[in-house]
């Protein structure tokens, strides 16, 4: 099993996070795509770790957790906070800016 | 890589796939036993015989409510959704029951002439394994109760998630002091260092306290039993569950209590290795061959009849009392501990070197930081100026609520009145939790259905 | 897990860290004060917080900005007896450098003249920003919700926008933010700049989302520059990883080395390189990545817009500056094409869309766009001038965008900022001082001589053309002068046009947002009659690699 | 009083002028005086620098030069040729005239004179500075900061569509002026290559980029030329022009058509010329195309005008071309007769203006066909117009005819078919001159704007009615004392120069001179004593302006 | 290294199996006599709210802001980990920085408390 295989699939991942927050409308979805493609560079990091025998990216791993983290946490409390007004986290209700 | 895991690479496939069966099927007894043993021992606490009826001291009850439950009427709600509800119960149950394997039940033996240790799976980051299926069974348990398409179940699944993952914070900062004593996540390599150093539970005697309580909190059982508070909540998150499904949530909770205990076991009090005075005896043959898993069992044993003696000396915690404990006490608690513990270890260890007094100041600032916030009020700062915030918005049932003493006179007919109510309740508890919580009166009303349960009368 | 960290111990040689406190004093000094003012929020009683918080925000500028002078002159830190004497390091004891430039924490910081210069910048221009951020007397209260856990249109909510109070945890996330932006731009290597990165950017998306009137539209900028923030961030992060699987470090010298051998995968570096470079052109709010900005600088609170538009700007370009100059430098040849194109796209799309705008502080959105094209005209023309032009350009726009804001709050009507330009017309009648201000402001935007504006252009310009990029210029050139149009036209309307009846009243400012806009309108004038200080300190030194 | 010190003086009096007025607003008479009075002191101060500049000196005199930006090689510095000199000195004599001149203008609601005076003011100073600045980013600075007043001047105190024409104006005038710098940065650019430190000196410049090579040349030159093509109205770069001359007010308009536009020719000479002496003959005849273009097509639409201050503005349009004509054709006679031409426009085209606005300020109307026989109401008006159209049709005698006379004379034998084409531009010329006076002055009083201050419907009006004369002789004034003191002192300098220019050609040859040797071209015509005696202070001037 | 989680995934998989076959035999081993109130949702006897909780019900902020703590703490804890197994190779500088670390999350944390955001009202 070559580590090609992780960097294939975490590629992968991370463009379904992409697509999905450009495709999708709802705000939490949205946001859990971001979350996914942290974590598919999360798994890139650990297999590059890997490929080059060294150890900073798994450290790095680790502070990209973190920071999932708090973007969790800041995130949560914006959208809850929109959606507590407007009953509903689509990002298509959320025009009042316009061009 | 350690003794225990070079033994464990070159099992062969047999000896792993006959210790995967034994691992599995451990639990499962062990759950069997505790269910029947804890309504005889809180029978006996309450001055009742409990179950005696079901073989020699009633001891096949559980398994004939076992039987019994799998012939249940199986019921998904109209609104439920679908496939969650179908998969809640199955991702409560693999992790509970995933979680044993990493927990050394013994040292060495030679099994059909094969040596190997009593341990399924020996890997670097055991405690982690431990720790990551408690807190995967809590998608189990969440998704329960959203799917139900129901209130009581989703408030019932928000607070017991909200529980486990609070008191799950408590126990991970407690068992960073046991690793840091051990030098290691590997379980069997905790064991090792117990057997040099002695149980941590002395040696970590807060780091012990704070896991027991948050154990006990984890696995939502009394005196933190909130999720299943009959009088609040009906079932808790599986008041839409009946049958298997139900029994699978009811399975692994019993099994996580297992779970939990064996870590305890094997954080603090030794693992398998003999205890103290005995592992004096013949320079420590108690811990060869096969004697550790006796010791393993006692200890296990032990830790399990806490849980049924507290459930049965203990009332139920108020949910804010029970988030006030977690938070406010065993976190700081666990944290402050684990800031002594490093600065005393790591100040032995490099010898009195110049940076001491800033490691001294910043233990000092810490404490101070967390002493501070004790002496203040723990009410929120004063909403003097600027509107009133009203709380979240969500109809909370009164958490301390008073029952309007009734007039003397006209009290027969209020009681009356009262009753049904009471009734339903009482015996919607047993419906669910026919399987034999507490009252035995429950254990033969038929436990079908909720709906069934408020005419299921004694 | 467990092995890897074990291996990690003994690997590096952790005990051999040294730290240069002299150097990192002012981000320590910033981040200390952060965590106090948290504790300020956690411990006063709601009445005391403002005033404790905004005496803590400022003094800490000043201290911070002390501690730079004293790690700089070193002679004065001595004399005052707070380090002994040290041997000056022969290969910088030449006047070209103030300070030996350091890389401390474990290479993980570079503290050089850029950094040092943009920290001074950045520290600079937080001192109006804050200001802003603190005055209440424009708005009764203050800018910022009361109670931002109210839900908008709510009765307690309408009751609050008369009510004194305000969210003071603006000062703390403020203060982290600015934190975040000085390690931004003087991280060494790509995680230490991710990480400082997010640290910038939360707490800029919670301020987005405070504003005392018109909160629907601030909570939906904060929603959206979360989510494109968050976005961007993301591809930023997996820029690093793949550069970390081309160079097997994140260090930026390490990855320079790297590049110039060419035994490596160059997929890796350039998709690498370009999803880097998408992260942090966004930061900047560059071009095609810049849909955020107009948004979020109209939803966000006016104090907070303005520090973004001035300190985000700063960070993101010193980033910039410090990774194509440090990082990838040997590869320049390859990226510069796709950076021209960028350049172009972001001065055209924010000098054209600029001028269809009919809300003020959108238009002010596009021209920062613009200016972002203009700030990358001089940021990929790899030489000290470039470096030296972009910095001191950064300068001039931070103040002079900041007073733009600074004015902006003040032309209020019945329901808080009239920010419609319609509103605008005929105030040179109202009030002529704001509009001849506005109109210099606006002028040194449209880079016309003896404004800082014109200063920063020339500067950037006269480097990118010595650097051979004359076409550039010249499409830089066209794209202010179609800028300059709308600019124009808001003076027009000031000026020329008839106050309409129910027009609004322009607030008299108190100390603060005053002080504010005088600093900004003081430097961007000083900055274009005599920016030789200015320019000498940029142009002392470039990076340390 | 030292050299030096009398440029910045006239740099820097003006603003303190403005500041000064700017803060009298409360009063609006002490203001007008305040502003006055500033302006007669700066033209003294003009005059001392005249008597201070040595014609046989070196080129740039009264220079003055101060580190300014040092990081670019950046200075502040001053001084003055004979080219600038003149028009520093036009500029002088037409400020105070112009104060004076806008002393009762109706100003729109609102608006003080008081800022009127002060932008005029700051647009005196400005202009000085871009004449007397030596350093190429100073010039450029001044150049486009002088938008700055003109822009506000015409949008808040000019006509109908005066927002209009502001932006028009602005826009314009800046898109020239950032084509400009980015040559101004090439210009830098190559100093850089070729010297090692780069800067913005002038002359070190002038013997700088002269011998880059012709395509840098073309580019560098291109840049500059379109700013000053703008400025000094081209065709097809002019239509700004009319706009903003017929909407600003006529004393602004007076300084725009007269000096402000001066600074795109002026230009040419300055920096085109000596900077990239290639580029400009290789483009020269494209340029001289475009100058006869806009001999003729000015001429023309003049004659078409029916609005007075468009018909004016056209006219210098058409003057233009003549000064580029000359300062293209590379000859020394051409050039000193572009150079006078420059100044003689400034005050005939001035007066002219003046007069026009005189007559609107009376009859509320600018177009043509609303008077007729203003002559027999206002003779004296009427007499100066004749004066003013005369000298811009150049009739012998008056200033004009020298200068054009001189650019013909000296264009023709390198460019003899340009200059018969420009020479029909004079044709034309007293076409349009003498028809709009006729139509205006001339004739039966007839006219709305009269007959409308009479009173009765146009038509029902008997033109030789002695009841109507009487009638307008009260409503339609001659011109006032204060008027005709304005008037007069362009009448004497129309006079005076038409027959005795040498004092401004002695000034201005040399520079001249100096200009052609560094394009590097001699004069076809042999010896310029040929045609203008007090021309030859030239050989040793040339001599001395070794580069 | 990875082979040593083999009996890992052999255990999971023969949970799943237990699992996933009780929970799909259930309701064929079972009666079926399902009538309206039975399936309905449980809401002690009385009619079940109208808006139905699946999907738009909404939560208690305070079970959000619970999970947010959590997050945070969990990090927190995951830090801890590694620096608890290598502390003697990290020695005193290690003890500093985790300092510095956990002052910050304290800090925080005491915010929190102090914000009541840890209060059940």
């Amino acid at each position: 099993m070559t580590p090609t295989y992780y960097l294939l699939l975490s590629a992968l991942l991370f463009t379904i996070g992409a697509v999905g927050v450009l495709v999708r409308r709802n705000a939490i979805v949205v946001f859990m795509c971001v979350e996914l493609m942290l974590n598919a560079v999360n798994l890139t990091l650990v297999t590059f770790a890997r490929i080059n025998g060294t150890l900073d990216g798994q450290i790095m791993a680790f502070f990209v957790m973190v920071v999932a983290a708090a973007e969790v946490v800041v995130g949560l409390a914006i959208i809850m906070s929109i959606f507590k007004t407007r009953r509903s986290a689509s990002v298509d209700d959320a025009n009042l800016l316009k061009y | 890589m350690n003794p225990a895991a070079e033994l464990l690479v070159d099992d062969p496939i047999w000896l792993i796939l006959i210790k995967v069966v034994v691992i599995f099927a451990i639990p499962i007894v062990i759950t069997i036993l505790m269910i029947w043993a804890e309504r005889r021992i809180i029978g006996r606490m309450q001055q009742r015989p409990g179950p005696n009826r079901a073989g020699p001291f009633g001891i096949l009850q559980s398994l004939a409510d076992a039987l019994k439950l799998a012939f249940k009427e199986d019921i998904r709600p109209s609104m439920a959704d679908k496939w969650v509800y179908f998969l809640a119960p199955i991702l409560a149950a693999i992790p509970a029951l995933l979680a044993m394997a990493v927990i050394p039940l013994g040292g060495e033996v030679t099994i059909f002439g094969e040596r190997t240790v009593l341990q399924v799976a020996e890997v670097p980051a055991g405690v982690l394994v431990v720790l990551a299926c408690a807190s995967i069974g809590v998608y189990g348990i969440l998704l329960a109760g959203w799917s139900s398409g129901s209130p009581y179940p989703l408030l019932g699944a928000l607070r017991s998630a909200a529980q486990v993952i609070s008191y799950e914070i408590a126990m991970g900062l407690a068992i960073v002091s046991v690793v840091f004593y051990a030098g290691s996540l590997s379980t069997s390599q905790i064991v090792e260092a117990q057997m040099q150093q002695g149980w941590f539970a002395l040696l970590l005697a807060p780091a012990f306290l704070i896991y027991l309580v948050s154990m006990i909190g984890e696995t939502n059982r009394a005196p933190f039993d909130l999720p299943e508070a009959e009088s609040e909540l009906v079932g808790g998150f599986h008041t839409e569950y009946s049958s298997l499904k139900f029994a699978m949530f009811f399975l692994a909770e019993y099994v996580n209590m297992v779970t939990v205990s064996a870590l305890a076991t094997t954080m603090f009090l030794g693992g398998w290795a003999a205890p103290w005075p005995l592992s004096q005896i013949g320079d420590g043959v108690l811990n060869t061959g096969w004697w550790p898993l006796l010791w393993f069992a006692l200890k296990l044993g032990a830790c399990l009849f806490l849980f049924i003696w507290v459930r049965a000396a203990l009332p139920r915690f108020r949910y804010d009392q029970f988030m006030h404990l977690g938070w406010k006490v065993l976190v700081p608690a666990a944290l402050g501990f684990f800031v002594v513990v490093a600065v005393i270890r790591v100040l032995r260890e490099s010898e009195g070197v110049s940076p001491t007094h800033i490691m001294i100041v910043l233990a000092v600032l810490l404490v101070i930081v967390v002493a501070i916030s004790f002496l203040f009020p723990d009410r929120a700062a004063p909403q003097d100026e600027g509107p009133p915030v009203s709380g979240s918005g969500y109809p909370l049932p009164p958490l301390d609520l008073k029952v309007p003493d009734v007039p003397v006179r006209r009290s027969v007919s209020a009681t009356s009145e009262q009753k049904p109510a009471g009734i339903a309740g009482g015996t919607r508890r047993g419906a669910t939790r026919s399987v034999g919580k507490a009252d035995d009166s429950a254990s033969s009303a038929p436990a079908s259905s909720p709906k069934e349960g408020g005419d299921g009368t004694v | 897990m467990l092995t890897s960290v074990s291996v990690l111990a003994q690997s590096e040689s952790v005990e051999s860290y040294s730290i240069d406190w002299w150097a990192i004093s002012p981000l320590l000094v910033v981040f200390l004060a952060a965590f106090v003012s948290v504790l300020l929020e956690a411990f006063l009683p709601r009445s005391r917080r403002w005033a404790a918080q905004v005496g803590l925000s400022i003094g800490t500028l000043l201290i911070a900005a002390f501690a730079m002078i004293l790690y700089i002159n070193e002679d004065l830190r001595v004399g005052l007896g707070l380090s002994e004497e040290v041997p000056v390091d022969p290969a910088f004891a030449d006047a070209t450098h103030q300070v030996a430039p350091v890389t401390t924490f474990n290479g993980a910081l570079a503290v050089d003249d850029p950094t040092l210069f943009l920290w001074g910048t950045l520290l600079a221009l937080a001192l109006p920003s804050f200001l802003m951020i603190a005055d209440r007397s424009v708005e009764p209260g203050g800018a910022f919700v009361a109670q931002a856990a109210l839900r908008p249109g709510s009765t307690q909510d309408r009751a609050q926008t008369t009510v004194p109070g305000m969210q003071t945890e603006v000062f703390p996330l403020a203060l982290f933010a600015l934190g975040g932006m000085m390690a931004f731009l003087a991280s060494n290597d790509l995680l230490t700049m991710f990480v400082a990165l997010e640290v910038l950017s939360l707490p800029l998306y919670l301020m987005c989302g405070l504003a005392r009137r018109r909160r629907l539209i601030s909570q939906e900028a904060a929603v959206k520059y979360f989510l494109l923030g968050a976005f961007a961030s993301a591809f930023f992060l997996y820029g690093i990883a793949l550069l970390y699987g081309f160079a097997g470090s994140v260090q930026l010298s390490a990855i320079a080395q790297a590049t110039a051998g060419t035994d490596r995968s160059e997929t890796l570096l350039f998709a690498g390189l370009g999803l880097l470079v998408v992260g942090l052109l966004f930061k900047a709010s560059v071009g095609p990545f810049h849909s955020w900005t107009p948004d979020v600088y109209q939803g966000a609170p006016t104090p907070v817009t303005a520090f973004m538009a001035a300190c985000t700007k700063v960070a993101a370009f010193g980033a910039i500056l410090r990774v194509f100059s440090v990082a990838f430098e040997a590869s320049s040849w390859e990226w510069e094409g796709v950076l021209w194109a960028v350049a172009i796209a972001s001065m055209v799309i924010g000098a054209v869309l600029g001028l269809t705008q009919t809300d003020i502080k959108r238009m002010v959105a596009y021209s920062s766009v613009a200016h972002a094209g203009f700030l990358l005209v001089g940021a990929i023309a790899l030489t000290d001038d470039g470096l030296a032009g972009t910095m001191f350009y950064l300068l001039a726009y931070g103040f002079t965008t900041v007073a733009v804001f600074g004015v902006i709050t003040l032309v209020r009507d019945s329901d808080g900022e009239a920010t419609h330009l319609s509103k605008w017309a005929g105030l040179a009648k109202r009030s002529p001082l704001v509009a001849a201000v506005f109109s210099f402001l606006l002028l040194a935007l449209a880079g016309i001589p003896l404004t800082s504006g014109f200063m920063g252009k020339l500067a950037v310009f006269s480097a990118a053309v010595a650097d051979g990029m004359a076409p550039l210029v010249v499409v830089a050139l066209i794209a202010s002068a179609v800028a300059a149009f709308f600019y124009v036209r808001v003076i027009v309307l000031m000026y020329f046009s008839e106050p309409a009846a129910d027009g609004p009243t322009v607030s008299v400012p108190g100390a603060f947002t005053t002080a504010a806009i005088t600093l900004g309108v003081v430097v961007t004038l000083l900055l274009g009659v005599l920016p030789t200080l200015a320019l000498d300190w940029a142009g002392i030194g470039g990076f340390i690699s | 009083m030292s050299g030096p010190m009398v440029l910045l003086a006239l740099l820097i009096l003006p603003l303190v002028g403005a500041l000064v007025v700017a803060f009298l607003r409360r009063n609006e008479r002490t203001a007008k005086l305040t502003a006055l009075a500033f302006s007669l002191v700066e033209l003294v101060l003009a005059v001392l620098a005249w008597t201070a500049f040595d014609p046989s000196g070196p080129r740039l005199q009264l220079t003055s030069s101060v580190d300014w930006i040092p990081a670019f090689g950046v200075h502040f510095s001053l001084g003055v040729d004979g080219i600038a000199l003149v028009m520093i000195a036009l500029i002088a004599v037409l400020v105070p005239i112009v104060i004076g001149a806008s002393w009762e203008d109706r100003l729109p609601e609102g608006r003080t004179a008081a800022g009127y005076f002060s932008l005029l003011l700051v647009m005196q100073s400005l202009m000085v500075g871009v004449f007397a600045a030596t350093d190429v980013l100073l010039f450029y600075v001044f150049f486009e900061a002088v938008l700055v007043p003109m822009y506000f001047i015409i949008g808040r105190f000019g006509g109908p569509r005066r927002q209009y024409a502001a932006v028009k104006f602005f826009l314009y005038s800046l898109l020239g002026g950032l084509i400009m710098l980015a040559s101004v940065i090439g210009v830098y650019v190559v100093s850089t290559e070729e010297l090692g430190q780069g800067t913005f000196d002038w002359e070190t410049l002038a013997a700088t980029i002269s011998d880059a090579p012709l395509s840098t040349q073309i580019w560098l030159f291109l840049g500059f030329f379109i700013a000053f093509a703008i400025k000094a109205p081209l065709v097809p770069l002019h239509t700004w022009l009319p706009d903003a001359g017929a909407e600003a007010p006529v004393g602004a308009g007076v300084l725009l058509v007269g000096v402000l536009d001066k600074i795109g020719t002026f230009g040419f000479l300055r920096y085109c010329l000596p900077l990239f002496p290639l580029a400009s003959q290789e483009l020269a005849p494209l340029i001289l195309v475009l100058a006869v273009a806009g001999v003729l097509y000015g001429s023309l639409l003049a004659v078409g005008q029916s609005d007075m201050k468009r018909f004016v503005a056209y006219t210098s349009v058409a003057h233009f071309g003549f000064i580029a004509l000359g300062i293209f054709a590379f000859s020394t006679q051409a050039q000193s007769g572009a150079v006078l031409y420059m100044v003689n426009h400034g005050i005939s085209t001035g007066m002219l203006f003046l007069v026009v606005g005189m007559v609107i300020a009376r009859g509320g109307s600018r177009l043509i066909q609303d008077y007729g026989g203003l002559a027999k109401l206002t003779p004296v008006l009427a007499g100066l117009f004749l004066v003013a159209g005369l000298s811009s049709l150049a009739l012998p005698g008056t200033n004009s005819f020298v200068s054009e006379f001189l650019v013909l004379i000296g264009s023709f034998p390198r460019e003899p078919v340009f200059t018969v084409l420009a020479a029909i531009g004079m044709i034309l010329a007293a076409l349009y001159v003498l028809w709009v006076y006729q139509r205006v002055m001339q004739g039966p009083l007839r006219g709305d704007a009269l007959t409308g201050l009479a009173g009765g419907p146009g038509a029902a009006i008997d033109p030789n009615s002695e009841s109507l004369l009487t009638k307008l002789k009260s409503k339609v004034p001659d011109l006032s004392a204060r008027e005709i003191g304005v008037l007069a002192p362009l009448v004497v300098l129309i006079v005076v120069l038409g027959f005795y220019p040498a004092p401004v050609l002695e000034v201005i040859t040399p520079s001249v001179e100096a200009t052609m040797t560094e394009v590097g071209l001699s004069d076809p015509v042999t010896g310029a004593e040929s045609t203008v005696g007090p021309a030859t202070g030239g050989p040793e001037a040339t001599g001395q302006e070794g580069d | 290294m990875l082979e040593s989680y083999l009996p890992l995934v052999l255990l999971f998989a023969l949970a799943a199996l237990f699992a996933l076959f009780s929970v799909t035999a259930a309701p064929y081993i079972g009666p079926r006599r399902y009538n309206r109130a039975k399936l309905d949702a449980y809401e002690c006897g009385i009619e079940p709210s109208p808006q139905p909780v699946v999907g738009g019900g909404r939560v208690p902020v305070k079970f959000y802001l619970t999970g947010m703590l959590f997050i945070l703490f969990d990090v927190e804890v995951v830090f801890l980990y590694p620096y608890a197994v290598a502390h003697e190779a990290l020695g005193v500088f290690g003890l500093f920085a985790v300092g510095t670390f956990l002052i910050a999350v304290t800090i925080a944390f005491v915010y929190e408390w102090r914000l009541g955001g840890l209060d059940w009202d």
